[in-house]
């Protein structure tokens, strides 16, 4: 079994598209869920094209690239869906404009 | 029998650390006998040693080990003596003893009887060891001991504290001159490569001819050291107020043998300023205007022991002017002598102050001639010596010096005679002040009963030091292998004659205005312009103000300034912009994730324009 | 066929994409967004890459994702918290977003059309990654690893039910509490 | 195979699977009865055989009942997502010499993947159900199946270092020397209780757990959808059972040289044994506390598993170096 051969620029781009529909996301969602959720999509499209360029050169260093991606991931949404609970249970909100304790 | 030479400096030094770390858990005896007993063990040695030296009086070098080694730079703990260096060692370890033995009764009510010891042992440890350094940089180890044993036995009484004010004037005072040896010490290894003292002045004369300027640059930092340690002019005015500390210190350390130390500085490296002839005249001038100026002060003093301190710096300054005029032996062989008076009357007016229940104003005392004979006569022939009449040691000794003076053939022509006239107006003031104490303290109405008289430990030094100060001139000192020969003296009956009456005159004098009564000063100083004199000279020419308006004055004005911190100021500037820059940023913070993740999109998408134009 | 196949599955991630961050309801979200990682997992299989694949699923749809599931659950916001989302959805908000987006968009597409044109389609088995991953990426294997243990001990520190009344225990949130009370 | 063959061949496993599915249902409720000392169904047709059929037609022909406040896209979307994650992950199981739907070089990962997105029709299903009782049976279920998700996949790990790949085949062909239920027996003993808990079947059913949450997350499903639950349990159960017998117990290879069987037919047997050891187990065993589940998994499972892989590692070095 063999892989299909694609133009590498067409996954790229359907990557770009899944990062750029992710960050919009990141910009407009004020729920921190919604965020969280548009945070995985954007590292889930960087391992897209990490994975795509990898097999492009016939290179496993993009899969483990990807598996790096996926700790970050991990780690990432333990932590943040942490705060999550902390952030609903002491701001009674999810919404991230009213929890802005930090600003300047 | 030569080689045990370690032995003396090494006897005073086991001494004060076995009282250090007992820190006065000894018994007192005990202490008395380490502390005094220990200085007179080094004197038995020195004796035996240059009994044996003068045998065959060759230079002799004694290598212990080596001290440390930087690069090529290794300088060695080794000793150096000569005849030089053995007069030294005798007067240090002599009247050091008979000093100790002193102190045994002297201080026997002070509770810390064992920490005056350890610091007097450790001075004269360190004593030792500067007269008997083979190099310049152990010379300077010596050196700074004995300013710290200063600084310590100053301010022994360290409760009051004026004491302490005192110490640390002496301390400051005299570091200035340390600080111009230390650079002293460190032209002349750059320039010779050596601070062994005979090689150096061996290369220093192959190096240079007389006349130049750097032996006169090194001569000149090495006088600042000999200027500090020795109180002459500009540096003399930490002496009258080391007086603060016991009296046996004054007559060790500010009158027999530390102020010396300057005197065998310049002897010990007089083929240096051999080179630089224009300095040794400034050493002369030093020396007659630091005694003159002295001498002055020393009339108006009523503080028994400041008189007997700007004596003290008069006397030196004898020393210095012969020294600068080239009397080498003649100034080394004053200061033997002075370390003999001075110190029979540092310890006489002790025996006074002990008995007087520590008083120190010369009009609250008269007529102790009978009640305190032993001291009566202590100072009787100390001030005879003092003011060299005739047959006493200080005559032996003053008049070659004067007569150098008058002989001398500077480098400026005919100013001779005019050095012997100065020195010839000191010799009177001398004789005049130090009747005028004899006469106010002895004679005339008693104001103060004694409640006791001295002992045997105390009285038993002073008749010692009274034979030494009226004998102690008819030794001629064996240093003519140390230093160049002198032209031999040939000084007209006339110019004898007045060296020899004018402190009989002076002797009249005060007689007469003292004693007599017959012309009264008091008249002259209730004048105005008598008493803005008897003021001004009172009070040491106003030295202290000078230095305090010259030096202190701007120096703490410039502290008050720095205290206000103006370069803090700048900073608090700085601070101040960033603060308000931090709040118009944190303007921007405004917690709101998504405009931070917006503003990072602005970014990335500049970012990529930029980077992507290339492409 | 299997270039159909591709283009499929992106127009499913990407569709999927859009619905998952534009829905009102989180769990429905979700379910858009387990079905594009499953559309990128198809694509990751067709680029050759089988073993990123089935990580793909297993770790990020058999795992992440459900750990989003349990804390929509766990928090269960209800009728009133998805009707505040609908609000929030007015073209006044997301049209500035997008428009950015969009420019970014723009330029990656430019950048990457100036490219050479690799193709992809090399098989990149399991054992070769393995091999590359314990071999040269060691080192970030371990790093890894520790970022996956502080994840794992922040994610217990930060869960933690911490009791209000505590006196030591943010008696700042208690008040911060009170300021936010209002809603 | 051809391609016309393979989806041929797909159909009849899917309808073989939902059948013993269905078939299952009849089966365990009498061997439960067996051993319980009980009938269990014996009315319908010889040995009460045709009580499938009955519960069928009941399910079947209820009401299909959507309740008002369930969020009702998901609602219907949970019950199917089992059957399917279920039925997908036969596609990898090897049931003879060649004779399987596909064969890639990641079959295990695929089903463990597919067991892992099982995991959605319990969550989502008692998430959209709207119902305390669900919710909590749905948060149980998920703590319960993402936990020992992690050690089931790391118990088969061993299996993989042995055999080098991560196909069923070559799995099953590695294991001409030696069954890996010798070798990998700690392996085995993980991967069977994780699938139990998988599964949630007794003694794991914490997440529907009658007496305490009425019925866990399919508290408010009946008819077709309750049906799909059921279905898609016995099918996991089947799934479970087929990879055991794949992974640990020759799969196809017939034991002592009895080859005068077909392949085939040796692996309906062992699998049909590993189905029957699982009924046992829930006529025995009883249920465990949620807290004992969970510390049972994290505080010995996953120790277990780890000192698996480690001494299989070790051993595999070794045996390699020699």
């Amino acid at each position: 079994m063999e892989g299909v051969v694609i133009p590498l620029n067409h996954v790229l781009i359907v990557a770009a598209l899944l990062f750029v529909t992710g960050l919009a996301g990141l910009m407009f969602r004020r729920n921190v869920i919604f965020i969280l959720m548009a945070l995985e999509v954007m590292l889930n499209s960087a391992g897209l094209a990490f994975v795509a360029a990898g097999t492009a050169w016939a290179e496993a260093d993009g899969q483990v690239i990807f598996m790096l991606i996926l700790a970050v991931a991990a780690a990432e949404v333990s932590v943040g869906l942490g705060l999550v609970l902390q952030i609903q249970r002491r701001f009674k909100t999810l919404d991230m404009d009213q929890a802005r304790r930090l600003h300047g | 029998m030569l080689q045990t030479v370690w032995l003396i400096p090494l006897l005073p030094f086991l001494s004060a650390v076995l009282l250090m770390v007992t820190a006065g858990r000894m018994p007192r005896p005990l202490v008395a006998m380490l502390g005094a007993g220990s200085v007179g063990l080094s004197a038995v040695v020195v004796l035996l040693f240059g009994m044996q030296f003068m045998q065959a009086p060759e230079p002799y070098t004694l290598t212990l080990w080596s001290w440390m080694r930087v690069g090529d730079f290794a300088p060695q703990f080794s000793f150096y003596i000569d005849q030089l260096t053995l007069v030294m060692m005798a007067v240090i370890t002599g009247v050091g003893f008979l000093i100790h033995l002193y102190s045994t009764e002297f201080m026997e009510e002070d509770s810390d009887y064992s920490r005056y010891f350890a610091y007097m042992n450790m001075f004269v440890a360190a004593m030792l060891i500067l007269v008997m350094a083979d190099n310049l940089l152990l010379l300077f180890l010596g050196w700074e001991g004995v300013g710290v044993c200063s600084y310590l036995l100053v301010g022994f009484w360290y409760k009051d504290p004026a004491n302490g004010a005192a110490s640390r004037k002496a301390f400051v005072v005299t570091r200035v001159g340390d600080t111009a040896m230390a650079l002293g010490l460190l032209l002349l290894f750059t320039e010779l490569g050596t601070l062994q003292i005979q090689p150096m002045l061996d290369a220093a004369n192959n190096t240079w001819v007389s006349g130049d300027t750097l032996p006169a640059l090194a001569a000149l930092l090495l006088l600042g050291g000999a200027v500090g340690k020795s109180a002459q002019l500009p540096l003399h005015t930490w002496l009258p107020d080391a007086m603060a500390g016991p009296t046996p210190v004054s007559a060790l350390i500010h009158a027999a043998t530390m102020v010396t130390a300057g005197v065998y500085l310049i002897a010990r490296t007089h083929g240096l300023f051999l080179l630089a002839p224009d300095v040794l005249l400034l050493v002369a001038l030093i020396g007659l205007v630091t005694l003159l100026l002295a001498a002055f002060t020393a009339l108006n003093q009523h503080d028994i022991k400041r008189i007997l301190a700007y004596s003290t710096i008069s006397q030196i300054g004898y020393m210095f002017l012969a020294l600068g005029v080239g009397a080498w032996s003649s100034g080394i062989f004053h200061l033997m002598t002075h370390a003999f008076f001075k110190a029979l009357l540092f310890l006489g007016a002790g025996a006074v102050i002990h008995c007087l229940h520590h008083e120190h104003n010369i009009f609250k005392m008269g007529g102790l001639r009978s009640r305190l004979p032993v001291a009566f006569w202590s100072f009787l022939i100390g001030s005879a010596a003092l003011a060299a009449l005739p047959f006493t040691s200080g005559f032996f000794s003053k008049d070659p010096i004067l007569i150098s003076a008058f002989e001398y053939h500077g480098s400026i022509a005919g100013i001779g005679p005019w050095l012997w006239v100065g020195g010839l107006l000191g010799a009177l003031l001398t004789a005049i002040y130090s009747f005028r104490l004899v006469f106010i303290v002895f004679f005339g109405e008693a104001n103060t009963e004694p409640d006791r008289q001295p002992g045997w430990r105390m009285a038993g030094p002073l008749t010692l030091l009274c034979v030494l100060s009226l004998f102690g001139g008819w030794f001629a000192l064996p240093l003519a292998s140390v230093f160049p020969a002198e032209s031999a003296h040939h000084p007209s009956m006339l110019i004898e004659g007045i060296s020899i009456s004018i402190p009989l005159l002076g002797v009249l004098v005060a007689w007469l205005v003292y004693y007599q009564r017959k012309v009264s000063v008091s008249r002259f100083t209730d004048s105005p312009t008598g008493n803005s004199l008897r003021q001004y000279w009172h009070s040491g020419w106003a030295m202290d103000d000078l230095y305090d308006n010259l030096l202190v004055k701007p120096f703490v004005g410039v502290s008050t300034l720095l205290r206000g911190e103006p370069v803090d100021k700048v900073y608090n500037g700085i601070v101040g912009v960033c603060q308000l820059v931090h709040r118009g940023l944190s303007e921007s913070q405004t917690g709101k994730m998504r405009w931070y993740a917006t503003s990072m999109v602005f970014g990335l998408i500049a970012l990529i324009t930029f980077l992507g134009w290339g492409i | 066929m299997e270039l159909v196949l591709f283009y499929i599955s992106s127009a499913v991630a990407l569709f999927a994409t859009v619905f998952a961050l534009t829905r009102s309801n989180a769990a429905h979200a979700l379910i858009y967004l387990i079905v594009s990682l499953l559309a990128v997992a198809v694509i990751f299989f067709l680029l050759g890459a089988p073993f990123a694949a089935a990580l793909e699923i297993v770790i990020y749809a058999g795992a992440i994702m459900v750990l989003f599931v349990f804390v929509i659950m766990m928090l269960n916001l209800g009728e009133e918290g998805e009707e505040r989302e609908r609000q929030r959805m007015h073209p006044a908000v997301w049209i500035g977003p997008a428009l950015l987006s969009a420019i970014l968009l723009v330029e990656m597409i430019i950048v990457l059309s100036k490219m050479s044109d690799q193709q992809t389609g090399a098989l990149i088995t399991a054992k070769q990654v393995g091999i590359s991953l314990f071999g040269p990426y060691v080192l970030a294997v371990e790093i890894a690893s520790m970022l996956l243990l502080a994840g794992l001990v922040g994610a217990y520190h930060v869960g933690r039910r911490f009791r209000l009344s505590e006196p030591d225990d943010q008696s700042a949130v208690v008040s911060g509490d009170d300021k936010q009370g209002g809603d | 195979m051809s391609e016309g063959m393979t989806i041929l061949f797909a159909i009849s496993v899917m309808l073989a699977a939902v059948g013993g599915a269905a078939v299952l249902t009849w089966f365990e409720r009498r061997l439960l009865g067996l051993w319980q000392d009980r009938y269990g169904p014996n009315r319908l047709g010889p040995a009460g055989i045709l009580q499938v059929v009955a519960d069928m037609l009941k399910l079947l022909t209820k009401h299909d009942w959507t309740p008002p406040f369930a969020d009702r896209w998901v609602f219907i979307f949970a019950p199917t997502a089992i059957v399917v994650a279920m039925l997908l992950g036969f596609a990898v199981v090897p049931f003879g010499p060649g004779l399987h739907i596909i064969d890639v070089n990641i079959g295990l990962l695929f089903f463990i993947g597919m067991t892992s997105l099982a995991v959605y029709s319990v969550l989502l299903g008692g998430l959209a159900s709207n119902n305390k009782y669900a919710l909590l049976g749905g948060l149980r279920s998920a703590a319960q199946m993402v936990s020992y998700e992690v050690f089931m996949g790391l118990s088969l790990m061993g299996v993989v270092m042995l055999t080098g790949s991560f196909s069923m085949q070559d799995i099953v062909e590695a294991q001409r020397g030696g069954w890996f239920c010798v070798s990998q027996f700690l392996g085995l003993f993980v991967f069977v209780i994780a699938a139990i808990a998988e599964s949630h079947r007794l003694p794991f059913d914490l997440p529907e757990a009658e007496h305490e949450l009425t019925a866990g997350f399919h508290t408010e499903y009946s008819g077709m959808k309750f049906a799909m639950f059921m279905l898609g349990e016995y099918l996991g159960l089947i799934l479970v059972s087929c990879m055991i017998t794949t992974l640990f117990f020759g799969g196809w290879l017939a034991p002592f040289g009895m080859t005068w069987l077909p392949p085939i037919v040796w692996f309906s047997i062992k699998t049909f044994l590993i189905i029957c050891f699982f009924v046992l187990l829930r006529a025995a065993i009883p249920r465990p506390r949620y807290d004992q589940l969970m510390s049972l998994g994290w505080k010995v499972m996953l120790p277990l598993t780890l000192l698996n892989l480690v001494v299989t590692g070790a051993v595999a070095l070794w045996m390699q170096g020699a």
